[in-house]
């Protein structure tokens, strides 16, 4: 089963200044798994895909990626290598065009095939020259994503993507991960259960900077009955 | 918490220990040395200038140990000169004023920025001490009970630079139409209000006048007014840095043919930091100029010439302004203190006030009651030499003539005397 | 703070000891030298306590100094000649600037804070130099440290009766510092706002009062070591809130390790100590003053009370925990 | 005293000349707060630097051209090391540290030019000499000369950050530097490029303005409140809001000495603090930056 995972987290701690947020953490991940992390407010699920994503350095712990133990390399090598994490706040480059927002993931990636982006989110297309600020919250997350999957990343690290979005844009989201997990595996931090009981293949549950439970039948995850634990 | 009772008890026994160690008066009736604290601003804005009054203080030092020293009833004393910086901030120059009183100096000259050397003259009030301050006092601090008894200052004030600007731009150049420009402190007010005097004793008229405030680097709008005034000469307060830019300024806006321009207070750094083309023809007052040739007193010519060649020997150049007042000023204190036959404040201060006459580098001068040295030759009145004009490296000025006597000074009566 | 009690005594013992050795330095160090670190450390104990605890970093210190010492200035030159209530007026004045500089200032965010400060102290320094000209004198000064009178227990008019006012007003400002930072309910508002203002709103408390507070309170501390100055000096002139000296209260704060209880005492140390020594021997002392500037900047984050506390505390308690700030 | 308006046209002018140099000293000090959250003191040494090589360059071959040149490339060097030795190390810690430290950059670099050249001010020569008229009113050349080059630069920095893609990658580090990082970019370098660049403005704004004023090691001193004026007026990060906010402190320095010169020093100021209670983050500054 060893390289059956491309991702495999183990161990993680990290702390904000003086707070400690993480203990020890650890999860993995397949190659065209669709997993879900769930948990409360301030449990700790950013802080772990930012150690995950390289942008935190935890306290102790490591982080194998294909293989390769990538703790400690610089943010931009680990996202180069095909790891993409997600912001959660519908970040857009506010004064740039869409255009530019695609432009400038191509040229960190060298992947210049826009048309699988526009695959998945048609709109884009039409939204080409309107700048990040003025989009809405379904369209910026459609940029973000449409960003990441330039460069065919392995991984992509989504934090709340349907955070604050209408739930028909929920549901076409769900539908886009699905089919993204033909090449990509996927890990997603939300709240939204009925979300993640549609997409998740398994779910891990957070609460307190601690993994507590970790469910892989698919009938408890539609239920959502791990809620109980969180 | 015992062991906090246990600290307290040992606090107590250093303190009494401390107290059992009282520092042992040292102070000897007839030292061996005497020590000179200097205290000038070598950095910050007056830096350059002060650079060349400590050159100047240890000139006059070097010149009294050649000598063998001061001559003093129980013998020659060597002097000895401690050099501290004030970076032109009144608590680290009365911080380091204090070392110097602590580290058993006798007396202070120094201080090229006023606020300081009021602030320590005040100290000097409550507690006697020979000071010197060399540098150009404000007004309001000759007033009577402004100095303390043994604070003697060997520039004079700003009013006297104003009132000879304006006497030399009216009298000597016959300009009568002025355009002022001010410097938004007391020094600049100061000189205004002796300018004003001249011109309504002379018959001279202000036509225009303004201010900036000290490090302006950009007057060309200020010079655009002087433009469109169209004054017979234009006198500004400005000084060392700022004076620069406003001639170089002044010169590229072309003001330099419409009209005189007229630096109060002209230093040989001014000079330096012109462009040829910008400095020729450029009157002001220079409180000392190195090259007196021309000039009709030949008793002063020739002190002048011996104190120039000493300077330039030492330090590969001639002396400025600001170091002769430095030099001025310490060479006063060594002569009152040999006068005097001692090293205390009291004495000093009786021997200049019973003595006041003195003859200085540049000429007689006395001291008047106010603590203000009357020069014969308070400045020289210069014009700036071009490009083809000059034959050496420090061969900036022309000397046209002097003014001095104490007709360029405020009276006694308005000081409160 | 549990822990820090039962290792060390209370930490008010150790005010009272830092201070009376430092009054014993007088018999080593010049008296002169003494007394400035003292009342310097007045001043950047309140800038200290507002980067290290609730994050705000002003540039606006000198305007603050310029209160209390005008305030006392004032009432010492025009109205009176005791200089207890010269005191007592200039730190009124202190808290009035303060209270209202507050209003306005603490609104903004970090780096707008920082400089709307400095913009702030450039605006006192024109109306002390320029506007107020008929009751400051402008760059004069004004002068009247022959005008004070001798007073009764401890004689202000003595530079010995100013050293041991100063030493007790120290400790009982440090007093108040440590019951702020560490013993009071507002000492942990003050961190919860550097850490996350948001969840402070969350608990109940007003985080604009919060930091009004601490500005009021850091600036009147300020004021009070300016009112010191004054009276020690005898002497104001506007140079006292000159822009340039901006950056000095902040350096110095950092030097020492910010938030921390006794940073500023051993800030103001190193710093006027090293600037009078290093004078003495070079004459360029910029140079050597900034490069070790930076240095201490690159390798000690925490400063120097920082480092130093996390050293003793490993050594003593063996193990990792973050210490408690002394 | 009534304004003429000739003394307007003329305080116009000269007003747009001030502007020039206060953008190219502020639009690197901008960039870097914008990009790396820094505020960099060192600008001012690196602009009293560029005032000085210039100055021993004229002195040597006699050519203002030559001298400006060398400054800005000598500048960018340095630059160059002090980024990757001493900024690199504080880039993720709090902005006081960059402030701090750069000060103390600035404290050890005047140090040296004083050590190099000496305390008196230098005299340079304007390499372009004569007035120009313009509506009736004489300007001299070089100060005209300096508000184009400003133009210039202007263009050709916002020809960068908009039409290139390393500028787009600035904009969007402006916007948020750890995305871009998320995205697979080296941010580093974009710092690197950014800083240089900055320094490189500054020479350039002391080589340009020592023949306008005297050239002294303190120099970037008298300068400082009035180029972060700009910057905060104009809101930190913004070119544009820097751009426009050089022009009104340039016209109410210049308009301000008009009516009484000491205005000049304070207007702005006041300007400052009225623009932050209205709108605390300066005029064009992204209310996004937090920081």
């Amino acid at each position: 089963m060893e390289d059956a995972f491309i991702l495999k987290v183990n161990d993680i701690s990290a702390s904000y200044g003086q707070s400690k947020v993480l203990f020890g953490v650890s999860f993995n991940l397949g190659p065209h798994e669709r997993i879900a992390i769930v948990g409360r407010n301030g449990a700790g699920k950013t802080t772990l895909l930012k150690c995950v994503a390289a942008l935190l350095k935890p306290t102790s712990g490591f982080v194998v990626y294909e293989g390769e133990e990538i703790t400690g390399r610089k943010p931009f090598e680990v996202a180069r290598a095909g790891l993409k994490y997600v912001h959660q706040d519908k970040g857009v480059f506010q004064d740039l065009t869409v255009r530019e927002n695609l432009k400038l993931s191509s040229y960190a990636t060298g992947d210049y095939d826009w048309s699988k982006v526009f695959k998945y989110f048609p709109k884009l297309k039409i939204l080409l020259d309107k700048k990040g600020a003025g989009l809405s919250g379904g369209e910026k997350q459609m940029l973000m994503i449409g960003r990441a999957i330039l460069g065919s990343p392995k991984v992509l690290l989504l934090d709340e993507p349907t955070e604050g979005l209408a739930p028909g844009i929920v549901s076409d989201l769900a539908t886009v991960f699905c089919e993204l997990s033909e090449n990509t595996a996927l890990v997603i931090v939300d709240q939204n259960l009925s979300f993640i009981s549609k997409i998740a293949q398994r779910v891990y549950g957070i609460k307190e900077g601690k993994m507590v439970v970790e469910i892989s039948d698919t009938q408890e995850i539609q239920q959502a009955s791990y809620s109980r634990f969180l | 918490m015992r062991s906090g009772k246990r600290v307290l008890v040992f606090l107590l026994a250093i303190v009494l220990v401390a107290m059992l160690l009282p520092a042992i008066g040292m102070s000897a009736d007839e030292p061996e040395t005497f020590n000179l604290g200097v205290l000038l601003p070598l950095t910050g804005t007056f830096a350059a200038v002060a650079e060349t009054q400590e050159e100047a203080i240890l000139l006059a030092v070097d010149e009294v140990n050649e000598k063998g020293g001061l001559n003093m009833p129980w013998g020659k004393v060597k002097v000895e000169a401690t050099v501290m910086d004030d970076e032109v901030d009144i608590n680290v120059g009365v911080r380091r004023f204090r070392y110097l009183k602590e580290q058993g100096a006798h007396a202070v000259v120094g201080q090229v920025w006023a606020p300081l050397a009021m602030a320590i003259n005040e100290l000097c009030k409550k507690d006697p001490f020979p000071y010197f301050p060399v540098n150009v006092a404000p007004l309001e601090s000759f007033k009577k009970g402004s100095l303390a008894d043994c604070t003697f200052a060997a520039g004079y004030t700003p009013w006297t630079v104003g009132y000879m600007a304006g006497y030399a731009a009216i009298n000597i150049l016959g300009k009568k139409n002025i355009f002022f420009l001010s410097r938004s402190d007391a020094w600049g007010w100061d000189i205004g209000s002796g300018l004003e005097a001249a011109c309504e004793k002379y018959g001279g008229t202000i036509v225009g006048s303004d201010e900036v405030a000290v490090g302006t680097s950009d007057f060309t709008t200020v010079l655009e007014k002087v433009k469109f005034v169209s004054p017979e000469v234009f006198i500004s307060a400005q000084f060392g840095g700022d004076a620069i830019a406003l001639i170089k300024q002044s010169y590229d806006m072309g003001l330099h043919n419409e009209m005189v321009i007229f630096n109060s207070f002209v230093t040989n750094v001014v000079a330096e930091g012109l462009p040829p083309e910008a400095r020729e023809g450029l009157y002001g007052m220079h409180f000392f100029y190195h090259d007196l040739s021309g000039f009709e007193d030949q008793e002063v010519v020739k002190m002048a010439e011996s104190y120039v060649e000493g300077y330039t020997e030492k330090y590969g150049g001639p002396p400025d302004a600001y170091a002769t007042i430095a030099y001025i000023a310490t060479t006063q204190l060594f002569e009152a203190v040999e006068r005097a036959g001692s090293f205390e404040p009291e004495d000093i201060q009786k021997a200049i006030m019973d003595n006041p006459d003195f003859v200085c580098v540049k000429g007689p001068a006395k001291w008047r009651i106010d603590h203000q040295p009357i020069y014969d030759y308070a400045a020289f009145l210069v014009r700036g030499k071009g490009l083809d004009e000059q034959t050496s490296k420090w061969d900036f000025f022309e000397v046209i003539d002097a003014l001095g006597g104490e007709e360029m000074y405020p009276s006694l009566e308005s000081l409160g005397y | 703070m549990k822990l820090s009690k039962s290792m060390f005594f209370d930490r008010r013992y150790i005010i009272v000891v830092v201070f009376v050795v430092l009054y014993l330095l007088r018999y080593v160090l010049p008296e002169a030298f003494v007394l400035e670190v003292v009342i310097q450390s007045i001043y950047v104990m309140g800038c200290s306590f507002l980067i290290g605890r609730l994050g705000l970093v002003s540039f606006g210190q000198p305007v603050y100094l310029a209160a209390g010492a005008y305030g006392t200035a004032f009432y010492l030159y025009y109205v009176g000649t005791n200089p207890y209530i010269g005191i007592l007026v200039g730190v009124l004045m202190g808290l009035m600037v303060s209270i209202v500089a507050g209003v306005f200032l603490v609104r903004l965010s970090s780096s707008y804070f920082t400089l709307s400060n400095l913009a702030f102290c450039a605006i006192g320094f024109f109306l002390l130099q320029k506007v107020l000209v008929k009751y400051t004198h402008g760059d004069n000064g004004l002068w009247f440290l022959s005008k004070i009178d001798s007073t009764v227990i401890i004689d202000l008019s003595t530079t010995k009766g100013i050293v041991y006012f100063s030493f007790l007003i120290a400790i009982g400002v440090w007093f108040l510092y440590d019951y702020l930072m560490d013993r009071s309910v507002f000492g942990a508002a003050c961190l919860a706002v550097k850490i996350n203002e948001e969840k402070l709103r969350f608990l109940g408390y007003n985080a604009f009062n919060v930091k009004w507070l601490a500005f009021v309170i850091a600036n009147t501390t300020a004021a009070l070591a300016g009112s010191l100055n004054a009276i020690y000096l005898g002497f104001v002139s506007p140079s006292i809130a000159d822009v340039s000296k901006a950056v000095e209260a902040v350096a110095i704060s950092m030097l020492g390790g910010a938030g921390t209880l006794f940073g500023p005492v051993a800030g103001v140390l190193i710093f006027i100590g090293l600037k009078d020594i290093i004078s003495q021997i070079v004459s360029h002392w910029e140079l050597v003053v900034g490069i070790m500037l930076v240095a201490i900047m690159i390798r000690g984050e925490k400063g120097i009370v920082g480092s130093l506390e996390g050293i003793v505390h490993k050594s003593i308690t063996k193990n990792n925990n973050k210490p408690v700030s002394w | 005293m009534e304004i003429d308006i000739k003394l307007a046209i003329s305080a116009f002018v000269l007003g747009l000349g001030m502007s020039g140099v206060y953008f190219l000293l502020t639009v690197g000090l901008s960039l870097c707060y914008g990009l790396m959250r820094v505020i960099s003191l060192d600008q001012f040494f690196y602009y009293a630097l560029g005032a000085h090589i210039t100055y021993t360059l004229i002195n040597i071959t006699g050519n203002f051209w030559l001298g400006l040149l060398t400054g800005v490339i000598a500048v960018l060097f340095i630059a160059y090391s002090i980024e990757k030795l001493i900024y690199r190390q504080i880039y993720k810690k709090p902005i006081m540290f960059s402030m701090i430290l750069s000060f103390g950059v600035n404290l050890a670099g005047v140090g040296i030019i004083k050590y190099i050249w000496g305390l008196a001010p230098k005299p340079v020569k304007a390499p372009i000499g004569g007035t120009i008229p313009i509506l009736g009113t004489d300007v001299p050349g070089y100060r005209v000369f300096v508000i184009l080059l400003a133009i210039l630069i202007y263009l050709g920095v916002w020809y960068f950050l908009n039409k290139t893609i390393v500028g787009t990658a600035v904009r969007a580090g402006i916007d948020d530097a750890e995305k871009v990082e998320a995205l697979g970019i080296n941010v580093y370098k974009l710092f690197t490029l950014t800083f240089i660049l900055a320094a490189s403005l500054s020479a350039l704004a002391g080589g340009l303005h020592a023949p306008m004023i005297m050239v002294v090691p303190d120099m970037g001193l008298s300068i400082t409140s009035f180029a972060f004026m700009v910057v905060i007026i104009g809101g930190l990060g913004s070119i544009k809001g820097t751009l426009i906010s050089s022009f009104i402190v340039g016209q109410i320095v210049s308009f301000g000495s008009l009516i009484w010169a000491p205005l000049a020093n304070i207007a702005p100021f006041i300007l400052m603090l009225i623009v932050l209670l209205i709108k605390p983050t300066g005029l064009y500054g992204s209310k996004y930056l937090r920081r």
